[in-house]
């Protein structure tokens, strides 16, 4: 059961990412490796602060 | 004469202006339209100056604003619940109008910028604006009732 | 010194002030003239560090110590607010009851709370190129987190916002500013110079030396000092309750921990 | 142009400037104090200065009627129990 949640919230997260990550890329102007990475990991940031606001809004 | 710092000047005179007024003057829950309004109204505002200016980095201005307007309509919804319980504030037909005039900017300003990058942001921006302000005001009109004391 | 001689003093004091400013406008240059001195030379030292904003360039490089200064001061002025608005004694906290948000408002907020938060990042990211940079950008993000109070109640925000991560956040940013500025001493010219590193090429994220750094580092300070702020301000506002004070929550068998801060 | 978008911003921020100072009660302050910090943006904007812009969208739009509303609802419900305890 734990495996489950666990590839439920990787796949949340992982949706979360991507849509964020494209977000970047729009806002951004010029692109280029770095702009990527920090893209990349601002997305991250986002992905996570937003599964845990829905967790916290579902109370857990 | 460009075109599109005039429209922006008449969306701030005519728009912007009449929202002042309504914030100042009359009963609480105009005042929260008004305020609702006046970022609905800013926004495009914003977006018209920047094209009209031609500096494509005034749209994050357009942006922020397009995300922390609603918000702040929120604040005002959620803090102000109590007061608003009494006459709930009914404007659908004044946020419609904004809303619509802020997805006309947005389509005027995609035609002319061309497919790019750029138009997705303006287009990011855009849905972001009517659907903040649609929703704000619809928490202003009573989507906040449970949350008096909260 | 009865309230008429007073008002006497402020009209003399007033009109002085007043003849003053007029003379200084009169010798103004004439609104829209192209003489800019300061103006000149801060975009030439702007453009020579490849910073592409020279706003950036003037707040994080040319003027950076003054920098210094706005960011002690939002630390000292939330470190003020932490200290008053903290729970005395004769208080307890109530805890704050669910509150039921219709379900789109809901919905919006769980939408809005990561945009708004990448759209913070993105301009602290972006501070040396575009409009923007550590002070807006901070807010942005800090704002961001409370749209989870606006959308659902404090309940859910207190469960995702632990502020003492936020306090040492503040204070570890703080320093990591005052970290950048000593290595610019230990690198041999000056506190706070931007000779450590390669300027970069021009309008990329990795142009102007520190000023990225240094970007980054008031964003996060402004962003965990607006939360800290906020939590001292919603406690009060929400959970802080008085002895004697008429709650009508107080009343519906809420559980009440009596601890200090 | 571009003067005519400069008087009318300007207009705007005195309009709302002075309404702000005009509205006594707090809660109806804050609400001009937003629409204020809105028109002082689009100022800011129409003068060049972007950055400054942005800072006042960032801390007028949300945040500063939070910190209000907060402080009138905390005052409010002090109020309340000192009405109570000397009728």
């Amino acid at each position: 059961m734990n495996r489950r949640r666990t590839l439920l919230a990787v796949v949340e997260v992982a949706a979360w990412w991507a849509a964020l990550g494209a977000l970047w890329l729009v806002f951004v102007t010029v692109v280029d490796p770095l702009e990527l990475a920090v893209g990349a990991g601002v997305a991250g940031v986002a992905a996570l602060a937003a599964r845990g606001a829905r967790r916290a809004v579902a109370g857990w | 004469m460009n075109g599109w710092i005039l429209a922006a000047t008449a969306v701030l005179g005519a728009g912007v202006g009449a929202t002042v007024w309504g914030v100042a003057t009359g009963p609480l829950r105009r005042r929260v339209v008004a305020q609702n309004l006046s970022t609905a109204l800013a926004c495009p505002a914003l977006l018209l100056l920047a094209q009209g200016y031609d500096r494509p980095a005034y749209v994050d201005l357009a942006l922020v604003l397009a995300l922390l307007g609603p918000v702040g309509t929120l604040v005002f919804a959620r803090l102000l619940a109590g007061e608003l319980a009494g006459d709930p504030p009914r404007a659908r037909a004044l946020t419609r109008s904004a809303a619509g005039l802020g997805a006309g900017v947005v389509l005027a300003l995609c035609v002319a910028v061309g497919p790019s990058r750029a138009l997705l942001k303006l287009l990011v921006v855009g849905v972001l604006l009517v659907g903040g302000n649609l929703l704000a005001s619809r928490a202003l009109s009573g989507g906040m009732a449970g949350a008096r004391r909260g | 010194m009865n309230p008429r001689t007073r008002l006497w003093l402020v009209a003399t004091g007033g009109a002085g002030l007043a003849a003053l400013l007029v003379a200084a406008c009169l010798r103004l240059p004439r609104f829209g003239g192209d003489r800019h001195p300061y103006g000149d030379r801060a975009v030439h030292a702007s453009l020579e560090r490849h910073t592409a904003n020279t706003v950036a360039s003037v707040n994080f490089d040319q003027r950076a110590f003054d920098t210094l200064g706005e960011m002690t001061i939002l630390f000292a002025a939330v470190l003020g607010c932490v200290v008053l608005l903290r729970q005395t004694r004769d208080e307890h906290r109530a805890h704050p009851e669910p509150a039921d948000v219709a379900r789109p408002v809901r919905r919006y907020a769980l939408l809005v709370l990561p945009v708004a938060l990448l759209t913070g990042l993105y301009v602290v990211a972006h501070g040396q190129l575009s409009p923007g940079g550590g002070f807006q950008g901070g807010v942005v993000a800090a704002t961001a987190l409370h749209v989870l109070y606006l959308g659902a109640d404090y309940r859910a925000l207190e469960r995702v916002r632990p502020v003492g991560a936020y306090e040492v956040g503040d204070a570890l940013a703080t320093s990591a500013y005052l970290v950048t500025g000593v290595a610019g001493l230990i690198g041999g010219t000056a506190f706070l110079a931007n000779t450590l590193l390669p300027y970069g090429t021009f309008n990329t994220l990795s142009s102007g030396g520190t000023v990225p750094l240094l970007n980054a580092a008031v964003g996060m300070e402004v962003a965990c000092a607006v939360v800290v702020l906020l939590a001292g301000f919603l406690d009060q506002a929400v959970e802080i309750v008085d002895e004697g004070e008429d709650d009508d929550r107080a009343g519906d068998g809420h559980h009440h921990e009596e601890r200090g801060k | 142009m571009g003067e005519a978008v400069i008087v009318v911003a300007l207009l705007l921020v005195a309009v709302s400037a002075t309404a702000a100072v005009a509205v006594r009660d707090p809660v109806r302050q804050s609400l001009v104090l937003a629409v204020l910090g809105v028109v002082l943006a689009v100022l800011f904007t129409v003068l060049q200065a972007p950055d400054v812009a942005l800072s006042q969208l960032a801390v007028g739009s949300a945040l500063t009627p939070l910190l209000l509303l907060l402080t009138v609802r905390k005052v409010k419900r002090r109020g309340r129990r000192r009405r109570e305890n000397e009728p």
